[in-house]
C-alpha cells in the first residue's frame, strides 16, 4: 500500500485542522489547567468531535459506526497532537472502542459501541499497577460470584479516570497471563474510588481503588490478555501518531523562532550549530512518520507485523519527541522556560506520552526481545 | 596578608573545630534540603527557624558569613591556609553555610576588585552582616546571550543619573533592597562599550518588579521596570563607560556557582529502589548504562574541578575553562534529572496541585533553564572553542 | 512512449519471467559478493567468469542493460509500468544487473537531459553497449565540498579545449576510456559560473593518472593530471559556462546512489552467534540497545524512501531531499559497519597482509569515506537547513 | 594528592617527548608497517628507551628498578600514544614487570626484573581465548608434572606475541577463578607455537598454541587470579595514559587543520557547526586527562579505589577516543581517508586499544556490576 493518505483521509486531516486550530488552541489546554477544570476537558468540543464522526471512525457500522479505519484516525491524532488539545479520544475511542470491539460479545459491542461512536459515553482503561508500564504484572483479583466477578485491587495512572462512564479493568482469575482477564465496570459501582491526579501535562489521570466491586467480565474467559495485547499495540500506534503531531508542530514553532529571533545583530537561524541541529532534527521526523503513516496502516490491514511496528513505531517515536521538545525549548532560550510561551506545554505532553503504553525503554528492550535477542 | 606556620594552623584548626561544635546547632549540620533552609539576609530578614536565626547571628558576630574577606570591611580577615582549614571544618560537620546571598557571591567580590575605598566602607560590611538584600540585573528582554545588546539607559544629570528600562531574570527583585545593574551611559558608543555598572535602590518610585512563572511554576525571576529613576553619581562602580570589564568578571563568578544540584538520594540508589534488580542487573536494561555513563561523567567532572584547582595552584592558569565547566555541569545536571523522572515512571509524571507536589517532574523542568541562565550552552561552546582552541570568527 | 494495459503488462510479466529463467546462469542470480562480481564495461572487458560474460551479451543484446532508456539510443525502450515489472521479475531470482557503470549511471542520464542529438547518438548506444568506460572528473585537490571553487581550466583554441589542470577521486581513471569532467572555462566569472561540463579521450598524451591509497588500503580513487590535453569542441555538454546545472543534476543523483550496503549476514545474527545469549538477552548489554536503535532505524530510513517515492508519484516534490537521504544513510552505514568491528572483538581488528584479509576492518575504514565523498554531511546538513527549512544565511 | 604532575615526572615526560619526536614519530611506524618488519618494532630505539629508564621505572630498586612510579610511566605512555610508537613497553613493563612483581616469588622476581629493567627480556601476556575480553573464560589447562606443570590451550590476541623471550600464560588447574593460575613459558619451549597476526593498527598480536608444553608456576597456586585482576587493573590504566596521548594529538591535528584548511573563501574552523563539535571533544578530553592523572595516582598509593577507577577510566577513554578519531577523520575530509594522511593511524590504533583488556561496553557493564546493579 502506497506510503500516503488518500483523499478522504486527507479530507478529514483538514476538516480536524480547522476545528482544533478554532475550538481547541493550546491556550485552551491552558484555561483548562489554570482553572483547575473539574472535568479536563470540554464537553461540547468533545460532542462536537462525535458530532463530525471521530467518535465512530473505527467502529465498526453495524454497532453505529462508520468503519472509515485506524488510518483517518490517526490523522485526528496527529492534528490533536499539534494543538495538545484534552479529550477522552484516546482513552475513550482508541483504548476503550479498540478493546471492546477485539474482545467484547456480540450484546456487549451492542450496548457499548453505539454510545461510544454518539459520543455519550467516556471509557477508561484500568490496566497499571506499578509505577512503570508492566501489562503482566497483575495483582488485582477477579473471583467468580454469581453471575459475575468481584474485583479488588489498586489502578494507576488510569486515563481519563475520574470522568468515566465505565472502565475496562484489568484483574487476575488466575496465574500467567492466560490468568489475566478484562471486566467492565460501572463508574458508579458500589466499593470503587476514584481519585483525580494532577498531571504534568494537564491531562486526566486518576487512582482507582476496587475493594470487591462488581463486574462483568468482558467477552471470554482465558482471551483477555491477547486481546488487550492487541490494543495496546493499536493504541502505541495512535499515541504515536499523536506525539507526531507534537513533535512537528514544536519543531516548525522553533524553526520559525529561529528565523524570526535576532541575536548578536542576525537571525539565530542562521548559526551553523544550530541550523545542523535542526537538520538532524528534520531527519529524525522523517523517519517517525514513516513509521506512523506504515503502522497505522498496518492496523486496517490486520498485518502481522502490528506487534513489531507498534513496537519500533513507538520507541522511535519517543526518542524523537524527548529530543525535539528538550531541543525546542533549548533554542528558545530564556522564553522557552517561562510558562507564557507555550513551547513548555510540548515537552510536558511529551513526558507523559511517553510513559503511557511503555516509554522508549521499554520498546527497545522489548524490540531486542520480539527479535530474540 | 599575615603568613602561618604549621603550629598556627594546628591550633587555628582546634580552635575552630571546637567553636563550631560548641556554636553551630545540630539542626544546621546537613546540607540545605529545600529553599526554605537557605537565609536570605536582607533588610526584613525571615528565618525558618530559630537555629538557623542563632546560626547566622554567631557567624556574623565572628565575622564567618565572609570568612576570607578582609577584617576591615566586616569579613574573618582568613588568610589561605585558614580558609582552606575553616572550609574543611565547616564540611566535617556538614555546617551550612549561615548566609547566602547575591551580595556575597557577586557583589561582594565585585566591590573588592573594583570598588572604591569608599563603596567597599559602605557597601561590603553590610553585605557581610546580612542587612541588604541584592539583586542583579544584567539580562533584558531581547538581549538573551547578546548581553551586550542591552537597552536600559542612565542619563547623566548631574548628580545623579536618571534610569529608565527594563530588566528581566532578575532574581527575587520583588523582595530585594537594592540592585547592582549594567546601564547605557553612552547611547552612540558600540555594544560593548558606553555600559557602566551602577548600584541602584529598589525602595523608590520608578521601580516595580513583577515575578516570572517558569515552566516548573512559580520561581524568585523577576521582570523590573526603572520608569525615572534615580541613583547618586557615586553609585556608579569602576569607570563610567567600563561596566562591561565587571560583568565579565562577575559573569565567570556566576558560572562557577550553577553546576550540579546536589541530590538527596543517588540515581542508582533510586532506580534500585524503584526497578529492582533481575538476575543481578538493574530491570531497565536500557537506563542502566545511561546511569553507568553518568556516574562516571559525573565523578570526571568532580576531578576535574579538582584538578583545576590544582593546576591553577601550580601556577597554571584556568583561561576560558570556567565556560567548560558551566556547560558539562548543566548539561550533566539536565540528565540527571530526567532520569530521575525515567525511573519514576507514571509517579515522575505527576504534577500535584501545589508548588511542593511534583517534585521531580518541576525540578526537570526547571533544569530545562541551566544551559539558558548564565550564558546558554550554545554560548558556552563558541567561548570554549574561540578562546580555548582558538579557531577563528568568521 | 505507448500507454500500457493490465493485459499488456501480464503478457509482459509472462514474457520477460520466461526468459529471465532461461537466459539468467545459475551463478548470476545472487546478490554480488565483492568488487570482482561487478561487470564494468570497457575497451578492455574483463569477465570474472563465462557465466558473467554470457549473461552481460545476452542482457546487451536485449537491450536491457539500459531497460528504461529509448530503442533509438540502444535501451531497452520499457515504458514504466514495463519498467516497474522487469525490476520485480530481476529481484524475484536475484539476477544481477549484467553492467555497471559510471555511463549507465551519471554520464548517460546526463546526456538524455542535457546532450545534443549528435551526442545522444554517439555516446549512448556505446554506454549501453558496455564498451566505453567513463570516470567522472568533478573534485580537485583544495576543492573538497567547495566543487564550485575548481580550477582546471579548458581554453578555447578555435576548434578545440586545451586542457590544464588536476583531479581528485576520479574513481577507476586508470582504466577508463574517457571522462566527464567540470572544467572552467571562463576564469574571470564568479564560481558557480563560468565552469562548464566536457568529455575527454582518456587515452591521450597530457592525460596521466596515479591511484590514491586509503585507510582501507587500495581503492579504486585516482588523480587524474591535465597537462595540455585536449578535445574537440563538440564533445562540450550543455551550455558554454553552464555546467555547474548539469554537475547539480548529477550530484543528486550520485547521492541517491551511495546509499546502505548490503551486508551478508545482519547484525542481530552476527552479534547472536558471535556473542551469544545469557537469560535470553545479548551477553553484550550495550551493544543490544545499539543494535536495537539501528534496526530501527534502518527500518523506518527504508520506509522513508519508500514513502518519497509514493509521495513523488502522488504529486509532491521531493526537494532536497536527497540530502536527506545521503546524510541518514552513509551515517547508519559507518555505524553499522563500526558494530561489526566491535561484535567480532580480536578478529573485528585483524588486518592481515593481503587486501581480501581483514575485511570487518578495512570495511569499518572504507565507510568512513562514505560520509565524505559525494557531499560531506556537513554538506548535506547544510542543505537541509537551508534547502528544505528554509534558515537564513549568514 | 594534588592532581598534577611533579617536576621529576615532568621533565621525564620532556625528555620522552623529546626523544620520541626524533626517533619515532608515526612516519616510523608506518615504515614498520610497510616493509612488513619481522620484528613489528625497532630493538634499537627499545635499546635506547631502556637507557632513558623507562624499562625500570616500575620495577622496585631491589630488583635493579627505579622505583619511580607508575604515574611517570604514565607520561611515558601518553607521549607513545602521541607518536603511535610500536614498542614492547606496554606487554613487558605494564603487564609483564607488573605481575611479576605482584605474584612472583622472590627467585622469580630476581631472575626476571632486572632483565626487564635493562630490557633485554622480552614478556608477553597470553590470556584471552575468545573473540572478546573475558578473564574468566580460560579454558588452557596446566597439569602438574613433575616439579612443573603441563600447559595445553590455544590463546589469542597475545600482544608481542612473536617476539617475547617469555609468556605468562593463564591457565586452569580447577574450577572457578580460584582455579585460574599464572605461568611462565621460555617461548622456545617445545610445543609451543606462534603465529604473528597483523593488525589494523601496525603493532603485535600472535595466536599462541599450547601443546604439553613445560610451564612453571608464576608464585603460589590459588594466587595467581588475583594478581591477574590488579595487573589488569594497573594496565587498563596505562593503556588509558596512552589512549589520552593519542586522542589529544588527533584533536591537536585536526585543530590546527581547521585553522588551516579554506572551504568556500574561509577557515573551515570558522564554521560554528565544526566549532561546538570540537568543544564537545574538548570537554570530554578533560574528563579523561582527569580520570587517567587520578588513576595513576591510584596505583602508585595503592588505593582501594583502583578497580572503579580503572574501569571507569578505560570506559570513559574508550569512548572519548572512538570520538574524538571518527571527528578527527570527518573534519579532514577527503584527505583524511586517504593513507597518505596520518590521521588515519591515530583511528586505526584507537580501534585496537579499544579492544584490549575491555572495551567501554565491557567496563560500563562492569562498572555497574561494581556499583551493585
Amino acid at each position: 500500500m502506497a506510503l500516503v493518505i488518500n483523499e478522504e483521509q486527507q479530507m478529514l486531516k483538514t476538516s480536524a485542522k480547522e476545528l482544533l486550530k478554532n475550538r481547541a488552541p493550546v491556550s485552551a489546554l491552558r484555561l483548562l489547567r489554570d482553572s483547575k477544570d473539574s472535568k479536563g476537558y470540554d464537553p461540547q468540543l468533545w460532542q462536537e468531535m462525535a458530532e463530525m464522526g471521530w467518535t465512530a471512525l473505527n467502529i465498526p457500522e453495524a454497532y453505529g459506526g462508520l468503519d472509515f479505519g485506524y488510518v483517518g484516525l490517526g490523522q485526528i491524532m496527529e492534528e490533536m497532537g499539534r494543538t495538545l488539545t484534552a479529550s477522552p479520544l484516546f482513552s475513550t475511542v482508541w483504548m476503550g472502542a479498540t478493546v471492546i470491539n477485539l474482545a467484547g460479545n456480540v450484546l456487549q459491542k451492542e450496548s457499548l459501541l453505539p454510545a461510544i461512536a454518539e459520543g455519550t459515553q467516556v471509557v477508561a482503561l484500568a490496566l497499571e499497577e506499578t509505577n512503570r508500564h508492566n501489562p503482566s504484572r497483575i495483582s488485582t483479583t477477579a473471583i467468580a460470584s454469581g453471575e459475575g466477578y468481584v474485583l479488588s485491587g489498586r489502578k494507576v495512572f488510569v486515563l481519563d479516570g475520574h470522568i468515566a462512564d465505565k472502565l475496562v479493568v484489568v484483574a487476575r482469575t488466575a496465574d500467567g497471563d492466560e490468568g489475566i482477564n478484562l471486566f467492565l465496570v460501572d463508574s458508579k459501582v458500589e466499593g470503587l474510588s476514584i481519585e483525580r491526579k494532577w498531571m504534568m501535562d494537564s491531562r486526566n489521570s486518576a487512582t482507582v481503588t476496587l475493594e470487591n466491586v462488581s463486574a462483568e467480565l468482558l467477552g471470554e474467559e482465558g482471551e483477555g490478555f491477547a486481546a488487550l495485547e492487541k490494543m495496546m499495540d493499536i493504541a502505541r500506534i495512535g499515541l504515536s501518531a499523536e506525539m507526531l503531531g507534537t513533535m512537528q508542530e514544536a519543531f516548525e514553532r522553533t524553526i520559525a523562532y529561529l528565523k524570526e529571533r535576532t541575536q548578536f545583530g542576525v537571525q539565530i537561524g542562521s548559526f551553523q550549530a544550530l541550523q545542523h541541529r535542526a537538520a538532524l532534527m528534520y531527519s529524525e521526523i522523517e523517519l517517525c512518520k514513516s513509521l506512523v503513516i506504515k503502522s497505522l496502516q498496518a492496523i486496517d490491514e490486520d498485518s502481522s507485523d502490528l506487534t513489531k511496528l507498534a513496537c519500533m513505531t513507538k520507541a522511535k517515536v519517543g526518542e524523537t519527541i524527548e529530543l525535539v521538545t528538550n531541543e525546542a525549548i533549548q533554542m528558545h532560550g530564556g522564553i522557552g522556560v517561562t510558562d507564557e510561551e507555550e513551547i513548555g506545554f510540548f515537552m510536558k505532553r511529551a513526558r507523559v506520552a511517553q510513559r503511557t503504553l511503555g516509554d522508549y525503554h521499554y520498546h527497545l528492550d522489548r524490540f531486542a526481545k520480539l527479535n530474540g535477542f | 596578608m599575615s603568613t602561618t606556620t604549621q603550629t598556627d594552623i594546628k591550633t587555628f584548626r582546634a580552635e575552630t573545630r571546637a567553636w563550631l561544635e560548641e556554636n553551630c546547632p545540630q539542626s544546621m549540620r546537613s546540607p540545605y534540603r529545600s529553599a526554605e533552609d537557605i537565609f536570605w539576609g536582607g533588610s526584613k530578614p525571615e528565618f525558618s527557624s530559630e537555629d538557623q536565626k542563632l546560626w547566622f547571628e554567631r557567624m556574623r558576630d565572628k565575622g564567618w558569613t565572609a570568612p576570607a574577606w578582609p577584617k576591615k570591611y566586616g569579613g574573618g580577615g582568613l588568610n589561605k591556609a585558614e580558609y582552606k582549614v575553616f572550609k574543611e571544618e565547616m564540611a566535617r560537620i556538614n555546617a551550612r553555610p549561615p548566609l547566602f546571598s547575591f551580595g556575597l557571591m557577586m557583589l561582594g567580590p565585585a566591590l573588592l576588585y573594583f570598588g572604591s575605598e569608599e563603596q567597599k566602607m559602605k557597601y561590603i560590611p553590610e553585605i557581610c552582616r546580612g542587612e541588604i538584600w541584592w539583586c542583579q540585573g544584567y539580562s533584558e528582554p531581547g538581549s538573551g546571550s547578546d548581553l551586550a545588546s542591552l537597552q536600559t539607559r542612565a542619563e547623566d544629570m548631574g548628580d545623579h543619573f536618571l534610569i529608565n528600562g527594563q530588566k528581566i531574570w532578575t532574581s527575587y527583585a520583588d523582595q530585594a533592597d537594592k540592585i547592582f545593574c549594567l546601564v547605557r551611559t553612552n547611547p552612540k558608543a558600540p555594544k560593548h562599550t558606553g555600559i557602566s555598572f551602577v548600584l541602584i535602590d529598589m525602595n523608590q518610585e520608578g521601580v516595580t518588579t513583577r515575578p516570572i512563572k517558569l515552566i516548573s511554576g512559580k520561581s524568585p525571576f523577576c521582570e523590573t521596570f526603572f520608569d525615572n529613576a534615580k541613583t547618586p553619581k557615586e553609585n556608579l562602580v569602576g569607570t563610567l563607560n567600563d561596566g562591561w570589564t565587571i560583568a565579565k568578571y562577575l559573569l565567570t563568578h556566576e558560572r562557577s556557582g550553577i553546576g550540579l544540584m546536589p541530590a538527596t538520594q543517588s540515581l542508582q540508589d533510586m532506580a534500585i529502589e524503584e526497578i529492582g534488580l533481575e538476575n543481578g542487573v538493574l530491570a531497565d536494561p536500557i537506563l542502566r548504562p545511561q546511569i553507568t555513563r553518568w556516574m562516571i561523567n559525573e565523578a570526571a567532572l568532580k576531578l576535574t574541578t579538582e584538578r583545576t584547582m590544582d593546576e591553577a595552584k601550580a601556577g597554571q592558569s584556568p583561561g576560558a575553562k570556567s565556560a567548560f565547566f558551566k556547560y558539562y555541569g548543566t548539561e550533566l545536571n539536565k540528565e540527571q534529572s530526567e532520569m530521575r523522572v525515567v525511573i519514576k515512571g507514571f509517579e515522575g509524571v505527576e504534577w500535584g496541585e501545589d508548588y511542593n507536589d511534583g517534585k521531580l517532574a518541576r525540578g526537570m523542568c526547571r533544569t530545562k533553564g541551566n544551559s539558558i541562565e548564565g550564558g546558554t550552552s550554545e554560548v558556552m561552546l563558541n567561548i570554549i572553542s574561540k578562546r580555548i582552541l582558538g579557531l577563528p570568527s568568521r
